[in-house]
């Protein structure tokens, strides 16, 4: 199904759930003020659902909002959103019951600046952009160009296990099956083959743009404490400077805290003003996560949360 | 180079109050050798340490931390251990990733009649720590 | 003083020149798409072809995102000891600031200046020379047309630069400026057709600035709507508490004072801080903008509202980065643009 | 909107030197005032700075605990006090904790006096009328203080003081020097009292409404939780003072405490500059709202 029919499906049943008064909102995505971008559209009113829309420009992982409404929600989900979404129920965060889920069978967000740096192009001087199951039509001065879909794609959308969402209430379109690409694993097979001091000073040497804007952090669907490590103050565990050690302590700390609930969505590096690879933490410690304990995060809201959970079989081979 | 030659690894280590801790007592009463530049902070369970604990030792200098706890089945509160098993399972193989010698982190079982054990323990892992030489991660000056 | 030209074949002879006097800095890519005003290598002007405007606004070479305040130390008898860091005698010249980024020094002076002097700010600010280069290629979330400037406007800066193809026509606009010019070689001699095509340059630039705003009504209606949650809360739904659009705004200068100290040694620090983060106003007891509609409502508010009673200008100038860098796209051209006449 | 509590006219502006940096002072004597307040008396190091610091009552101050940080409180004794200043401190965050670990002879940083203060000029040849909740008092100590060294140039004072227990009654020393004169009415108020409590129990507002005392020529001021500030206003109006005869001292989280870092705004005002001290019809519009 075309993304055009997907969102005249969303709309009706998006409208339907406002009037029947089955959700208290519509949490989705309208378009954004800047070309090729989508917002999140949060809303109680059944005139704004026209505004919805669903496109390969749908970038942030609307789960996060589900802690700051009370009532019932109507969520738009892709796979990835879906799994935040069941790592939230996993943690008690979210109650089931509260949402009506309208999962989109999701074939990938396209990375603007992946696709004007290919297209060596700014926004501005882009017509359009379509999507053709492999291919990204891009049109310049009238002109379409054609780029393979696997090089515009966000990374995290090149390693997604479950395009089609695991949990939800109504399915808008065919359900898609995965396309995994081993680029999505190209910046942590490249750290890996390094020394291990050149890995550290990889780090350094990013992290010493962190500005500490917290925008990984808030962007996280499951970045959810009340109060973060960073802040507390007795003790203060790191300083509130923005330096590269507390940075890097603060970003290593949170990818532990979010171990068995990271569903490497990418949205702390999408959201990243200074161009951190944060995935390339996030995406390995989803797989150390699956190699030791078999679990992939966000994909069964029956199981325990991993780390409040623990086998007797559990490898301990490190251990005197 | 003088100071490179007076260097030794200081470690830190996380015990248990109710076995390593104790064990640690027993292997200084009864005149097991160990590192003297071991420094211990008591913690009640090996569940309690914190990955954060882990990283503020290393930012603060010290070149090991040993966690240390009961052996699994015999945790005074039933389970902490096997929890601190899966957190220190993943801070191992993740700051490993980032460029950490997997020396550094270092975790152990060692009941409160095991004094031997631990002097064992804590000579070993010097020794480890002493070839992959002094902490610089989190300094400026490299 | 008749404007001068110079060809973008010599700008790296000019700085090369200007460097032995000053301190140079120019835009330069740090990651990918991260771009920031940094010390001249001593040749790279590569620049001058991909630069739009710098990621990091130039303010944090004046605010940095971190900096020393002074050092303490405890010594005999609990007697502390305090010694404030030397001060930078180097004189520093900034090649490339853009308009919008010029004019947002000059409104960050008012709060410096004001009342009590801010030695950290004015010292840096009085020791560099800032050298203007008119945009070319704007972007759509730019509006500073709206907001009394444009991006060919040489008001804010020592010299401007405009491009005009293979040459840069320059405008001094202070004393300062005056005297660099005089110092420098490999300048010509403007003729009648530079002259047009920096008109048409500045021309063509303007138009490419497609955002409007109209101020003249902003603050009756933002005064109107002020005490309305409803609203509030609505158009601050989508915002994610993050600090991107503060802390890269040119104009935004809230900041942190904090202590470290490591064996009686230490030092006070001063960090930029944000109003979105709930911690900004915390108190034990009470935190007065702890809602995140407060915490927008004080960001609007703080920069069309506020700036303008206690200074006369709105602080805000355009630049779009806000705009740009937003992980959620909360678009303030827009929510201005938008607003209720009344609620 | 500046209005009687504006500064801008002070002698001194601008500053000298590196505003930032504090001078050093010496704890001179440590009080405590309840279990979780103590009162600090500290002198300058520097001689010459002490006999010449002047200050006026409303203001406040930065507090350095170097290492730990800065935090502003204001000045609790009266300028009329020149061998040393006091400050009286609640031990709640990470500085106050650091604060109250310091004994005699410690060394402290300080930088101000900042902020405007209580307009003296209206107030003089007028009936004070002094509310003040738990740890609010400190804010208007310094003032109580002053006018009672002067004491011939006000008229009636009354002074309605309330804590949540009597033993969170912070200068009860005091209290007592001040009962002694007899133009000068105290009434003492806890949430709930205990088996020794004679005072009085209920709301500081609750009582205020009960006591009534007369708004001829008298000024109203107040200081305490912000949330008994903002009951204590209606009350005050229905009392009959105007809202410029309402006077309040706000707190605010700052860090710079010169109108720089931003956090400590009440709309286009600071706290810390064109405060602490406000008129009720300064900042009327805002009440409930973000202070």
């Amino acid at each position: 199904m075309k993304d055009r029919s997907v969102e005249q499906k969303l709309r009706g049943e998006a409208g339907e759930l406002l009037v029947a008064g089955k959700v208290d909102y519509i949490v989705g995505f309208e378009r954004g003020s800047l070309k090729f971008t989508t917002t999140p559209l949060i809303t109680k009113d059944g005139n704004d659902i026209n505004r919805l829309v669903i496109n390969p420009f749908i970038t942030s992982n609307l789960a996060k909002f589900l802690m700051e409404l009370k009532g019932r929600v109507g969520i738009v989900a892709k796979g990835c959103d879906s799994r935040s979404i069941v790592s939230l129920i996993q943690d008690n965060k979210v109650i089931r019951e509260n949402l009506v889920i309208l999962g989109v069978p999701c074939s990938g967000i396209i990375s603007l600046h992946k696709l004007e740096k290919l297209a060596a192009r700014d926004s501005e001087e882009i017509r359009d952009i379509t999507r053709e199951d492999d291919r990204v039509i891009v049109n310049i001065g009238g002109e379409d160009r054609e780029l393979p879909a696997a090089e515009v794609l966000f990374d995290s959308c090149l390693a997604c296990e479950f395009p089609t969402p695991k949990e939800y209430d109504i399915l808008l379109g065919e359900p898609r099956a995965a396309t995994i690409s081993q680029n999505a694993w190209k910046n942590v097979k490249k750290l890996e083959a390094l020394p291990p001091e050149e890995r550290w000073y990889f780090w350094e040497k990013e992290f010493s743009r962190c500005t500490r804007c917290y925008a990984c952090r808030n962007s996280c669907p499951i970045c959810f404490c009340q109060q973060c490590f960073v802040e507390e103050t007795e003790p203060q565990w790191i300083a509130s400077v923005p330096r590269w050690q507390e940075n890097f302590i603060f970003q290593i700390i949170r990818n532990i805290h979010l171990a068995g609930r990271c569903t490497d969505c990418g949205a702390c590096e999408r959201a990243c003003p200074a161009n951190i690879p944060l995935r390339s933490l996030t995406r390995k410690m989803y797989d150390i996560v699956d190699d030791l304990y078999q679990f992939k995060a966000g994909t069964d809201k029956g199981l325990a949360p991993l780390m409040a959970h623990y086998e007797n079989t559990d490898p301990g081979d490190f251990i005197r | 180079m003088r100071e490179e030659s007076k260097w030794e690894p200081r470690l830190l280590g996380f015990l248990c109050r109710w076995c390593s801790y104790a064990g640690a007592d027993l292997a200084g009463t009864s005149r097991k050798k160990y590192p003297p530049n071991l420094r211990i902070i008591r913690v009640p369970c090996s569940g309690r340490v914190d990955a954060l604990f882990i990283l503020k030792a290393l930012q603060q200098g010290f070149d090991g931390v040993l966690v240390s706890g009961c052996h699994p089945g015999e945790c005074h509160y039933q389970v902490g251990n096997y929890h601190a098993r899966r957190r220190l399972a993943i801070i191992k193989k993740f700051l490993e990733y980032l460029g950490v010698a997997p020396q550094r982190i270092q975790a152990a079982w060692v009941s409160a009649s095991e004094g031997g054990k631990f002097a064992e323990v804590a000579n070993e892992i010097t020794e480890e720590l002493r070839e992959v030489g002094p902490n610089k991660l989190f300094t400026d000056e490299r | 003083m008749t404007d001068k030209k110079i060809s973008k074949n010599d700008i790296a002879e000019l700085l090369a020149d200007w460097n032995r006097e000053f301190t140079v800095f120019t835009p330069k890519l740090e990651s990918d798409n991260v771009s920031k005003m940094v010390e001249w290598d001593g040749k790279d002007t590569d620049f001058l072809k991909w630069y739009r405007n710098t990621l990091v606004p130039c303010k944090t070479l004046f605010l940095p995102s971190m900096e020393e305040m002074f050092r303490f130390e405890k010594r005999a008898e609990g007697h502390y000891h305090l010694e404030l860091p030397s001060v930078e005698k180097q004189k520093r010249l900034i090649f490339g600031i853009r308009p919008c980024d010029a004019k947002a020094l000059t409104i960050l002076d008012m709060t410096f200046e004001d009342t009590y002097q801010d030695p950290y700010y004015l010292s840096k600010r009085t020791n560099t020379i800032l050298i203007g280069i008119g945009c070319t290629n704007p972007y759509d979330s730019c509006f500073c047309t709206a907001l009394d400037g444009n991006p060919s406007n040489p008001t804010d800066v020592d010299l401007f630069f405009t491009d005009i193809g293979d040459e840069f026509v320059i405008e001094t606009t202070t004393e300062a400026g005056n005297t660099l010019m005089s110092k420098s070689k490999h300048l010509q001699e403007v003729n009648q057709t530079d002259e047009t095509r920096t008109r048409e340059a500045r021309e063509a630039s303007r138009k490419k600035i497609i955002r409007r705003l109209d101020t003249e009504h902003l603050r009756g209606k933002l005064s109107t709507i002020f005490e309305n949650k409803d609203y509030w809360e609505g158009i601050a739904a989508k915002c994610i508490s993050c600090g991107i659009c503060t802390l890269f705004c040119p104009t935004c200068h809230c900041f942190d004072i904090s202590d470290e100290m490591l064996k009686g040694k230490g030092r006070r620090l001063r960090s930029l801080d944000s109003c979105s983060f709930p911690q900004y106003t915390k108190m034990p007891t009470e935190n007065p903008r702890g809602e995140k509609w407060r915490r927008v409502r004080n960001r609007v508010c703080h920069k069309y509202v506020f700036y303008p009673i206690n200074f006369g200008v709105i602080a805000c100038t355009g630049c779009g980065r806000c705009i740009r860098l937003c992980p959620v796209n909360w678009d303030i051209n827009q929510v201005l643009n938008d607003l209720p006449d009344r609620v | 909107m500046r209005g009687i509590t504006d500064i801008s006219h002070r002698k001194g502006f601008p500053y000298q030197g590196n505003v930032y940096l504090p001078h050093m002072a010496v704890i001179k004597k440590v009080v405590d005032e309840t279990d979780d307040t103590k009162s600090f008396h500290f002198s300058f190091k520097d001689e010459k700075l002490q006999r010449e610091f002047t200050f006026e009552p409303g203001q406040f101050a930065e507090y350095s605990v170097f290492g730990i940080g800065e935090s502003p409180f204001c000045i609790s004794s009266s300028p009329t006090e020149r061998d040393h200043l006091e400050c009286t401190v609640r031990r709640v965050g990470r500085v106050t904790n650091a604060l109250h670990r310091l004994g005699v002879g410690a060394e402290i940083g300080f930088r101000g006096p900042y902020g405007n203060s209580f307009p003296l000029d209206f107030l003089r040849g007028k009936s004070l009328v002094f509310v003040a909740g738990g740890i609010g008092l400190v804010a208007l100590r310094s003032l109580i203080r002053y006018v009672m060294d002067n004491r011939n140039e006000y008229k009636k004072i009354d002074i309605i003081y309330g804590a949540r227990r009597p033993s969170d009654l912070c200068f009860r020393y005091d209290l007592d020097t001040w009962e002694k004169s007899e133009t000068v009415d105290i009434i003492t108020t806890v949430d709930k009292g205990d088996s020794d409590w004679k005072g009085r129990e209920g709301f500081v507002p609750q009582v205020l409404e009960q006591v009534a005392p007369s708004t001829e020529n008298a000024v109203a001021v107040v200081c305490g939780p912000p949330v008994m500030i903002r009951l204590t206003f209606p009350v005050l109006e229905k009392l009959g003072f105007t809202p410029e005869r309402i006077i309040t001292t706000l707190e605010k989280r700052m860090k710079c405490g010169i109108g720089k870092c931003g956090r400590c705004n009440i709309g286009n005002l600071y706290v810390c500059r064109d405060g602490p001290v406000f008129t009720y019809e300064q900042i009327r519009n805002f009440i409930s709202k973000e202070f």
